[in-house]
C-alpha cells in the first residue's frame, strides 16, 4: 500500500510529538515530556470519540463521563491498594491494584459498560437531542461525583505513587510518556482498521444517510451502539492515563467543560481524520500552554484562535495540510 | 429580451458543469430547454437565478445583469422558480409554504385554490406530509404566488398522475395564453412541444441546437435527446 | 396457483382522520411485474413504506416468503430480501457510487461487525458491486461521490443497489421519475429482463412503461384497490380512466 | 403548616420555572426556528445583566439598564450573527458548537477585560420591591411575580410571532430550505440577523430580570445555559408551548426534589445524612427525567415539526 | 540566596475574584518589604480554577522554572490536587488560602504550611458565636465536602438545637425553596456558608424576601471582594474572620493604605492572608538560604514576620494558631464594610492537629 497524503501528515504529527520530549530533555526543559504525555493523552480521548463523533456522526457532548469514570477507575483501585483493603460490592469482594494494565482492563471494562447504557438509551434519539441526553448523562455523573463523600467528592482523589508498569519505572516522566504514546498508537491504528472495515463502512454511511443502511438490511442502532461502547472504553482508558499523569482524579474530569473540549479537538484537527485528534490535542496544548504563559487572558486569544480554525480552516489543521477527505 | 443568456460557464467546486450556454426567452414567450440527463438543464436554472452563480458569461433579465446578484434580488425583479424535486418547506403548512412566498399581484392565495383545489382540501396539513403530486403544485402554486413576471419550471410534471399532469399543462397553457413567459424543462415531450414557442437543446453543458418545436426532426430528437 | 412471493391482507393505515391505506389486499407471484398505479395522494407509497417497514401498519398482516414480517424491522426485511427504491434518491450522499453498492454487497454477505479488513481491498465486496453498477450503466461513474451524480443518475444507482442485494422482490417506487427517454427505454427494458430474476412491484406514473411492463396491475384510490387485472382491462376500465387516466390527450 | 409550605414550594417551582423559560425563550427561538446551536446563549444573558448593572449604577435606574441590556443584547447578538453565525448555518451542528464555544471563552474574558473580576451589583427596582399576600396567609414576592407575568407575555408574544406572522412563516421555511426561501425573494440573511438579535434580546433581558436576583458575575451565564438547554430539550426543541412546559417541569421538580429529598431521606436515616444523599440526588434529578422523557419520547414532549 | 516562588491561582473564569486578590496581596507584601525582598523572584500562572491545568502548572513550574516555594491556590480542590506531589518533589508549599482537613491531618507535611486557616476554623467560630446567643439555629451549605466540614465544623462548637440543615446545589441560583424553608423552621438564626456567587445571590433574595431571621457565616461570603456586589442586603450579618481592616496593629494599617493606594480598592480576607504569606517568605528569606531545607523550614516555622493579623504562630501540623474574631457588615459612609465586635477566640488552632504526625 503506497501512502497517501494523509497517512505522511499523520506519520509526521505522530514523529513530531516523539521527538518533543527526547528534544525537551536534550534541551533542558524536562517539563516539555509532561507536556508531550498531556498531548499524548487527549490525543487518545479524542481519538476515542472520533470514532462516535468523526466516524459515525454522534456528537456526544458527555464523554467526559467516560474520561472521568475511567479516571476514577484508576484512583479508586490505586487507592484500595495503597489501604490494602479490598473494594466491597456486597456479593463479592475485589483487591485494588495498582498495575496499570489491570487498571486499563478495568477502566475499560468500567467504561464499556457505562457506554453501553447510556447509548442504548441515547441511541434512540438523534441530532440536537442526542447532543444534549448524552450531556445529561454525564451532568449526573458529575453530580454524583461531587456529592459522593466516599472518594473524595468536589475535592478529589489523590494518587499518591503513579501505577507502575511491569518493565518500566513510571516515575520517571520519559517511560511514562512512552507508555501513553504506545497506547495511542495503538488506538489509531485500530481506529484506521475500523475507518476501512465494513463496520466503518456502515457507520460512516448510517451517518449520512440511516434509512439508506436501513434499507439495504443493517440495522443501524447496533452499528452505533457497537462505535458507541469502543468509543467509550477508549476514553476511559485515557481517563485512567490522565488520572496517573496527574496522579489525582477529580469531578472536573466529569464536567461539561472536558467533553467540549475533546471536541474542540477533534474539530481543530480534523473531523473524522485518522491523525486530527492528536493534531488537535498538540495544538490546544500548545496554545493552552503558551497563551497562558504569556498572557493572563490567553482564554480570550484562546476563544478568536477557536474561532479563526471554524470559519476558515474547515477540516481543521489535518484538512490544511492533507486537503480535502476522499471517500473512496 | 426578457431573458438573455451568453457563454454561460459554472462550476460545482472544481469540476466544470456549465461550457457556455446561450439562451434568450422575449416577454410572453414558452421557452423550452432540454437535453438528456446530466447535461446541465438544471445548472442552467441555478445559474439563472445565482443560486450556483456562474463564473463567467452574462445573465441579463430586463436588460439588467443579474450574474451575481443575491438570489433573493433576482427573485424579487420577477423570476419564479419551481425547482427539481419540489423543494416544499416541509415544515409549513400548504396554506403557510404559500403566504411566506406571497408578494402582491394578480395571483393571491384564493387564486391558487381555484387553480388546484387539492390545496385547498389539504391546507393545514404539513407539507412533508404531502403526497409527491400534492406537493408539485404546492411547489407551482408557490412560485405563482410570487407574482413572477417569468415562471420557471423544472420537471414540473415529473411524477404526477396522468390525470394531474393534463391538468398542469392544461393550467401552463392557460398561463401561456393569458400572455405568462415561462422557461421550461421537461420530459414529456409530446405535451412540451406543443406548447412550446422555441427550443434551446444542451449537451455536456452548451447549447447545441436552438429553433421552433417543429424544426425538431427525428434526427435531431434522437441526436440529442435520445428518443 | 403459484405461491404468493409477497402476500398482503387488509392492510390499513390512517393519518388522522385520514385512511391512507384502506384495506389492501394485494400479492406479487413469482416472476412477474405487478404494477401498481392511482393518483398523487392515493397512498402508493405508503403501501410500499409499510411493506418495506418504514412505517407500520394499525393492522393486517404482510407475508414475504411465507413469513409474516409485520413485526420486523427495516433492516431485517432487507436482509430477508426486500430491495427497494426510494420516490426521492436516497443515499449515503459521500461515499462514491461503488461504495453506495458495496454496502448492500456487505449486508447481503452477513455480518457488517468485522473491524479490521479493509473494504477497498476486498474483491468479494468490490467486484459484485462493479458488476451491479455495470448492469445499470453506471460503470464509468463508479468513483463519483453521490451527491455529484445527476437526478437521473443517482434513480440508476437506487437499482444497482437493490440489483446487489440479490433481492427475493423489488420494490421500485417510481424509478423512471427524472429520467429521459432515454433512459426510460433503457430501464424498461431492464426491469423486462430483471422480472426473471425477482418479482417487481412497481409504483409509477409512466403510463408507457407500464403498458409495456406489467403483468398485472393494481389501481389504488384513496387507499383502496378498485380495480385489478391486465394490462386491457385497466386500460379500458372506465373507473380507471375518470380518477387515474383522464381522457387520452 | 406542611400544606401550606407545600402549596408555597410548588409556587416557587413554578416560578423558577418561568424564571428559566425566560431564559430558555431566545434560546429555543434560534435554536429551533433557525436551527443553530448556540452555546453562547449564556453570555448574550451574561452581557444583558452586565448592562443593566451598569446602567443603572450610572443613572440610579432599573429601568433604564433593564432597556440598555435589551439594547446590548441586540447589538451584540446581531454583531457576531454577522461576524460569526452567518457562516454557520450551512454547516452541521459540529462547527456550530465549535464556534459558539469560543464565543463563550472570548466574550467571558472580554467582560472581564472591561469590568473587572468582581460581581456587580443589581437590585430589583423599588416599585416591585416587597410581598403580597397569598391566600393561606404567607407571603410572595412581587419581583416574582413580575417576572411570572413577563415570561408568560413572552411566551404570548413568541409563539404567536412564530405561527401567526409572515415573518414567523418565512422564518420556519429558511429552517427548512434557506436556499429555496431566497429564490423566491425573501431577503433571508437581514431576517436572520434580525432573528437572532431579537433572541439575543430575550437572553439579555432575561440576565437583567434574574440578575437582580442573583450575582452579576462572569460565567453567571453557563449554568443558565445548561438548564435552559434541559428546558428545551424536554419541551420539544423550537416549540415555544415546549419550552414553557419543559421549564415549569423543570422548576416543579428541581424545587420539589430539593425540598421532598431530603425529607423523605429523613425518615430512614439521620437528618445530616439525609441532607447529603437526598441532596445528591436532587441535584441529579433534573438530568435524570430529562434522560427519562427522551428515553420515552425522543424528540421531547412537544415535537416541534421538523424536516 | 535568590529565591524563586510559584505563585498559582485562579485569574480567570467565575471565581476570578479571589485569585486576583490573592495575587495583589502577595505581591504588594514584597513590594513593601523593599529590598528585604529583592532576591525573591515571583511567577504566576492561572489555574482557571480546573484541578488539571493547577497540576500541569505546578510541574512546570516544578520543572521548568524549578521555583523553591510554591503558593496561591484559593480553593480546596486544587489544593489537594497540587500539595502532595509538589512537596513529596521536596517543594515548600505555603497556603494563602485552602486548608483541607486532610492535609491539616493524616496527610500533613513538613514542607506543608498553611498561612490561612484550617478549612474549620471560621465556621468553629461561628458555631461558638451562635452557641452563646441563639437557642435554634438552622444551618445551610452547599453539599460539597468544603460545605459538610463546614456544617461539622459550626456543630463542633454549636450545642443548642438544630432547626433544620439545608444542603443545597453546588453552583445554585436560586433560593426561593430554600428561604420558603428557613421561614417555616421557627429558627432564631441562620448559619450559613455559600462561598462566591452563591452567597451573593442568597443574600439577595434573602434580603427581598422579608424574611428576617438574622443571617451568620463565616467570612467568606462578606468580605470585601463580594459585598458591593451583594449591597445593603448584607447589612447586619455577623462573620468570622482571623482579620479585618480594622484591626488594631500597625502591619495592617500599613497593608490596608498601600493596598488602597495600589490598587484602588479595599482589600478582603485573601488579600491580607496571601500579603502575610509572602511577609512569611521574607522572614525566612532573612534568616536562611532556600537551599538549606532544613534551616528554611525552621525559619519558616518560627514565623517571626509582622502579621496583619497581630499574633500568629504555627501549630505542630503547620497550621495557623490565631484570634478569630466576630465582625459584623456596616457601612462606612458608602462604603460596605466589616466592623470587629468580638473575639470568638483565642490562639485558636484546629481539630486535625492530633492527627498529625509532625512533632
Ligand atoms: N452538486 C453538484 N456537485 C457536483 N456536480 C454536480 C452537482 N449537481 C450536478 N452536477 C453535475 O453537473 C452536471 C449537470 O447536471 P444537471 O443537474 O444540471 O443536469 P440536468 O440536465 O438537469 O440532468 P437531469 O435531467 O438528470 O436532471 C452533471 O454532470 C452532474 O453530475
Ligand atoms: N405522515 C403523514 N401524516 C399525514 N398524512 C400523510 C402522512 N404521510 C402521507 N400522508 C398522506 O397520505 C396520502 C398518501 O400519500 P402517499 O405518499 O402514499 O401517496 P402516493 O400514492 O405515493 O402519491 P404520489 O404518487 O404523489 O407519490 C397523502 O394524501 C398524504 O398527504
Ligand atoms: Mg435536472
Ligand atoms: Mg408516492
Amino acid at each position: 500500500m503506497n501512502l497517501s497524503r494523509e497517512n505522511w501528515v499523520s506519520l509526521l504529527l505522530l514523529a513530531l510529538l516523539l521527538a518533543l520530549p527526547y528534544a525537551a530533555i536534550k534541551f533542558g526543559n524536562p517539563f516539555y515530556v509532561t507536556l508531550a504525555t498531556r498531548m499524548a493523552i487527549l490525543g487518545l480521548a479524542a481519538v476515542g470519540l472520533n470514532i462516535a463523533l468523526g466516524l459515525g456522526g454522534l456528537v456526544s457532548f458527555g464523554h467526559a463521563a467516560f474520561f472521568g469514570i475511567g479516571g476514577y477507575v484508576a484512583g479508586i483501585l490505586a487507592s484500595h491498594a495503597m489501604s490494602m483493603q479490598p473494594l466491597n460490592f456486597g456479593l463479592f469482594t475485589l483487591p485494588g491494584s495498582n498495575q496499570m494494565p489491570t487498571i486499563w482492563l478495568f477502566a475499560m471494562l468500567v467504561g464499556g459498560l457505562l457506554a453501553a447504557a447510556i447509548g442504548t438509551i441515547s441511541l434512540r434519539t438523534s441530532g440536537v437531542y442526542f447532543i444534549m441526553i448524552t450531556l445529561a448523562f454525564a451532568q449526573m455523573t458529575f453530580y454524583f461525583a461531587i456529592s459522593w463523600p466516599a472518594y473524595g467528592g468536589e475535592d478529589g482523589l489523590s494518587i499518591l505513587m503513579r501505577n507502575q508498569f511491569p518493565g518500566f519505572n513510571t516515575m520517571v516522566p520519559l517511560n511514562f510518556f512512552l507508555i501513553c504514546y504506545g497506547v495511542l498508537v495503538a488506538a489509531l491504528i485500530l481506529f484506521a482498521l475500523i475507518k476501512n472495515s465494513r463496520f466503518g463502512a456502515a457507520l460512516q454511511a448510517a451517518r449520512q444517510n440511516e434509512v439508506r443502511v436501513a434499507s439495504v438490511g443493517i440495522a443501524p442502532f447496533r452499528i452505533r451502539l457497537v462505535a458507541f461502547v469502543l468509543s467509550g472504553m477508549i476514553v476511559a482508558l485515557a481517563g485512567a492515563l490522565y488520572a496517573d499523569l496527574n496522579r489525582f482524579v477529580s469531578p472536573s474530569m466529569l464536567s461539561w467543560h472536558m467533553s467540549g473540549e475533546f471536541i474542540v479537538l477533534i474539530i481543530l484537527g480534523g473531523v473524522g481524520r485518522l491523525a486530527g485528534p492528536v493534531a488537535g490535542a498538540m495544538l490546544f496544548v500548545m496554545f493552552e500552554f503558551l497563551l497562558g504563559g504569556l498572557t493572563e487572558r490567553w482564554q480570550f486569544f484562546l476563544g478568536l484562535v477557536l474561532l479563526g480554525v471554524v470559519l476558515f480552516a474547515r477540516g481543521g489543521l489535518v484538512g490544511l495540510l492533507a486537503g480535502r477527505q476522499r471517500h473512496g | 429580451m426578457l431573458l438573455e443568456l451568453k457563454g454561460l460557464e459554472t462550476f460545482y467546486g472544481a469540476s466544470q458543469a456549465l461550457f457556455g450556454v446561450e439562451l434568450d426567452v422575449a416577454e410572453g414567450e414558452v421557452v423550452a430547454l432540454m437535453g438528456r440527463n446530466g447535461m446541465g438543464k438544471t445548472t442552467t436554472i441555478r445559474s439563472i437565478m445565482a443560486l450556483t452563480p456562474a463564473k463567467s458569461g452574462s445573465v441579463r433579465f430586463g436588460g439588467k445583469e443579474i450574474r451575481t446578484m443575491a438570489p433573493y434580488k433576482i427573485a424579487r425583479l420577477g423570476l419564479g422558480l419551481v425547482p427539481e424535486g419540489r423543494r416544499c418547506f416541509s415544515n409549513l403548512t400548504v396554506a403557510e409554504n404559500l403566504i411566506a412566498a406571497a408578494r402582491p399581484g394578480r395571483w393571491n392565495i384564493a387564486e391558487i385554490n381555484r387553480l388546484f383545489p387539492r390545496l385547498a382540501e389539504r391546507r393545514d396539513q404539513m407539507a412533508k406530509t404531502l403526497s409527491g403530486g400534492e406537493q408539485q403544485m404546492l411547489a407551482i402554486g408557490r412560485a405563482l404566488m410570487t407574482n413572477p413576471s417569468l415562471l420557471i419550471l423544472d420537471e414540473a410534471t415529473e411524477g404526477l398522475a396522468p390525470v394531474i399532469r393534463n391538468d398542469i399543462w392544461a393550467v401552463i397553457r392557460t398561463l401561456k395564453a393569458e400572455g405568462q413567459s415561462i422557461l421550461i424543462v421537461d420530459k414529456t415531450l409530446s405535451e412540451l412541444l406543443p406548447c412550446a414557442d422555441r427550443c434551446f437543446v444542451l449537451e455536456k453543458g452548451a447549447t447545441v441546437w436552438r429553433g421552433k418545436p417543429e424544426q425538431l426532426t427525428p434526427e435531431i430528437q434522437d441526436r440529442y435527446l435520445g428518443v | 396457483m403459484v405461491e404468493a412471493i409477497l402476500d398482503i391482507k387488509d392492510l390499513r393505515k390512517s393519518f388522522g382522520a385520514l385512511k391512507a391505506t384502506d384495506g389492501v389486499t394485494l400479492d406479487l407471484r413469482p416472476g412477474e411485474i405487478h404494477a401498481l398505479i392511482g393518483p398523487n395522494g392515493a397512498g402508493k407509497s405508503t403501501l410500499i413504506h409499510q411493506i418495506a417497514g418504514t412505517l407500520k401498519p394499525d393492522t393486517g398482516d404482510i407475508h414475504f416468503l411465507g413469513e409474516r414480517v409485520n413485526h420486523l424491522g427495516v433492516a431485517e426485511r432487507a436482509r430477508k430480501g426486500l430491495g427497494r427504491s426510494f420516490q426521492v434518491s436516497s443515499l449515503a450522499p459521500e461515499f462514491s457510487a461503488l461504495r453506495n453498492v458495496m454496502l448492500a454487497v456487505q449486508s447481503k454477505q452477513g455480518s457488517s461487525f468485522r473491524f479490521f479488513k479493509p473494504v477497498m481491498h476486498d474483491k468479494s465486496l468490490t467486484e459484485p458491486a462493479m458488476a451491479a453498477l455495470e448492469r445499470v450503466g453506471l460503470k464509468d461513474r463508479a468513483n463519483v461521490p453521490a451527491a455529484e451524480l445527476s437526478h437521473g443518475e443517482r434513480r440508476q444507482l437506487e437499482i444497482a443497489i437493490a440489483l446487489a442485494l440479490d433481492s427475493k422482490a423489488f420494490l421500485l417506487d417510481e424509478p423512471m421519475a427524472g429520467m429521459g427517454p432515454e433512459g426510460s427505454r433503457q430501464l424498461t427494458a431492464f426491469l423486462d429482463g430483471l422480472r426473471q430474476e425477482a418479482p417487481i412491484l412497481l409504483v409509477e406514473h409512466d403510463m408507457d412503461a407500464v403498458f409495456a411492463l406489467a403483468d398485472r396491475i393494481s389501481v389504488l384510490v384513496y387507499g383502496r384497490i378498485i380495480a385489478s387485472g391486465s394490462v386491457d382491462d385497466i386500460r379500458n376500465d372506465p373507473e380507471v380512466r375518470r380518477a387515474y387516466l383522464g381522457d387520452p390527450a | 403548616m406542611q400544606t401550606a409550605l407545600f402549596i408555597e414550594q410548588l409556587l416557587n417551582g413554578l416560578q423558577l420555572g418561568v424564571m428559566l423559560f425566560l431564559m430558555a425563550a431566545g434560546l429555543t427561538l434560534i435554536f429551533g426556528v433557525m436551527g443553530l446551536i448556540n452555546l453562547a446563549h449564556g453570555s448574550l444573558y451574561m452581557v444583558g445583566a452586565f448592562a443593566c448593572a451598569t446602567v443603572a449604577a450610572y443613572t440610579g435606574s432599573f429601568w433604564l439598564g433593564l432597556i440598555a441590556s435589551l439594547a446590548a443584547a441586540a447589538a451584540a447578538g446581531a454583531i457576531i450573527e454577522i461576524l460569526v453565525i452567518r457562516r454557520l448555518y450551512e454547516r452541521d451542528h459540529l462547527d456550530q458548537v465549535l464556534a459558539t464555544f469560543a464565543l463563550i471563552l472570548v466574550f467571558s474574558e472580554g467582560t472581564r477585560w472591561l469590568f473587572g473580576s468582581f460581581p456587580l451589583y443589581l437590585d430589583i427596582p423599588p416599585l416591585l420591591q416587597g410581598t403580597v399576600p397569598l391566600p393561606g396567609g404567607s407571603r410572595y414576592q412581587l419581583y416574582r411575580l413580575a417576572i411570572i407575568g413577563v415570561g408568560v407575555a413572552v411566551a404570548v408574544g413568541l409563539f404567536l410571532l412564530i405561527t401567526r406572522t409572515r415573518l414567523g412563516m418565512r422564518i420556519r421555511a429558511g429552517e427548512s430550505d434557506r436556499e429555496m426561501i431566497g429564490a423566491l425573494g425573501v431577503d433571508i440573511r437581514t431576517l436572520y440577523t434580525i432573528v437572532f438579535a431579537l433572541g439575543a434580546a430575550l437572553a439579555g433581558l432575561a440576565g437583567a430580570m434574574v440578575g437582580a436576583l442573583q450575582s452579576v458575575q462572569v460565567g453567571m451565564g453557563e449554568p443558565a445555559l445548561i438548564l435552559a438547554f434541559v428546558v428545551i430539550v424536554i419541551g420539544g426543541i423550537g416549540s415555544i408551548r415546549g419550552a414553557l412546559v419543559g421549564a415549569v417541569i423543570v422548576g416543579v421538580v428541581d424545587t420539589m426534589g430539593r425540598f421532598l429529598l431530603p425529607q423523605i431521606f429523613g425518615l430512614f436515616m439521620n437528618a445530616s445524612q439525609a441532607g447529603i444523599v437526598g441532596g445528591a440526588l436532587a441535584s441529579m434529578l433534573i438530568y435524570i427525567v430529562m434522560a427519562v422523557v427522551l428515553a420515552v419520547r425522543p424528540q421531547g414532549l412537544f415535537p416541534a415539526a421538523k424536516g | 540566596d535568590p529565591i524563586k516562588v510559584g505563585v498559582i491561582t485562579t485569574l480567570s473564569g467565575g471565581g476570578a475574584g479571589l485569585g486576583v486578590d490573592a495575587r495583589d496581596g502577595f505581591l504588594l507584601a514584597l513590594k513593601n518589604a523593599g529590598d528585604a525582598a529583592k532576591d525573591i523572584e515571583v511567577v504566576v500562572e492561572d489555574d482557571g480554577q480546573k484541578p488539571e491545568l493547577a497540576v500541569q502548572i505546578a510541574d512546570k513550574m516544578i520543572q521548568s522554572d524549578q521555583v523553591d516555594i510554591l503558593t496561591g491556590i484559593i480553593w480546596s480542590n486544587l489544593a489537594m490536587a497540587v500539595v502532595p506531589s509538589a512537596v513529596a518533589q521536596d517543594k515548600f508549599y505555603l497556603s494563602v488560602n485552602a486548608g483541607p482537613s486532610p492535609l491539616a491531618g493524616s496527610q500533613c507535611h513538613a514542607n506543608y504550611f498553611n498561612v490561612a486557616y484550617q478549612n474549620d476554623n471560621f465556621h468553629e467560630a461561628m458555631g461558638q458565636y451562635a452557641n452563646e446567643t441563639y437557642k435554634k439555629t438552622v444551618i445551610m451549605a452547599p453539599n460539597y465536602p468544603a460545605g459538610t466540614d463546614s456544617l461539622t465544623g459550626f456543630k463542633r462548637y454549636y450545642k443548642q438545637e438544630l432547626a433544620g440543615e439545608i444542603y443545597t446545589q453546588v453552583g445554585q441560583t436560586d433560593y426561593a425553596a430554600e428561604i420558603a424553608q428557613i421561614r417555616a423552621s421557627g429558627a432564631d438564626s441562620l448559619f450559613i456558608f455559600l462561598p462566591g456567587g452563591m452567597g451573593i445571590s442568597f443574600m439577595k433574595q434573602y434580603a427581598q424576601s422579608g424574611v428576617e431571621i438574622p443571617v451568620i457565616g463565616p467570612g467568606f461570603s462578606f468580605s470585601q471582594d463580594v459585598l458591593p456586589a451583594i449591597g445593603d442586603a448584607a447589612l447586619g450579618v455577623k462573620n468570622s474572620a482571623s482579620w479585618s481592616q480594622d484591626v488594631d496593629n500597625e502591619a495592617s494599617k500599613k497593608f490596608v493604605e498601600t493596598f488602597q493606594a495600589e490598587y484602588g480598592r479595599l482589600p478582603s480576607i485573601y488579600a491580607a492572608q496571601a500579603y502575610d504569606t509572602g511577609s512569611l517568605i521574607v522572614s525566612a528569606a532573612g534568616k536562611a538560604s532556600v537551599k538549606d531545607a532544613d534551616a528554611f523550614r525552621t525559619a519558616l516555622k518560627a514565623a517571626e514576620f509582622e502579621s496583619v493579623r497581630g499574633k500568629f504562630s504555627f501549630n505542630t501540623n503547620n497550621h495557623p494558631i490565631q484570634d478569630i474574631y466576630v465582625r459584623e457588615v456596616i457601612k462606612d459612609g458608602d462604603v460596605l464594610t466589616n466592623k470587629i465586635i468580638a473575639t470568638a477566640f483565642t490562639d485558636h488552632g484546629d481539630a486535625y492537629a492530633e492527627q498529625c504526625a509532625l512533632k
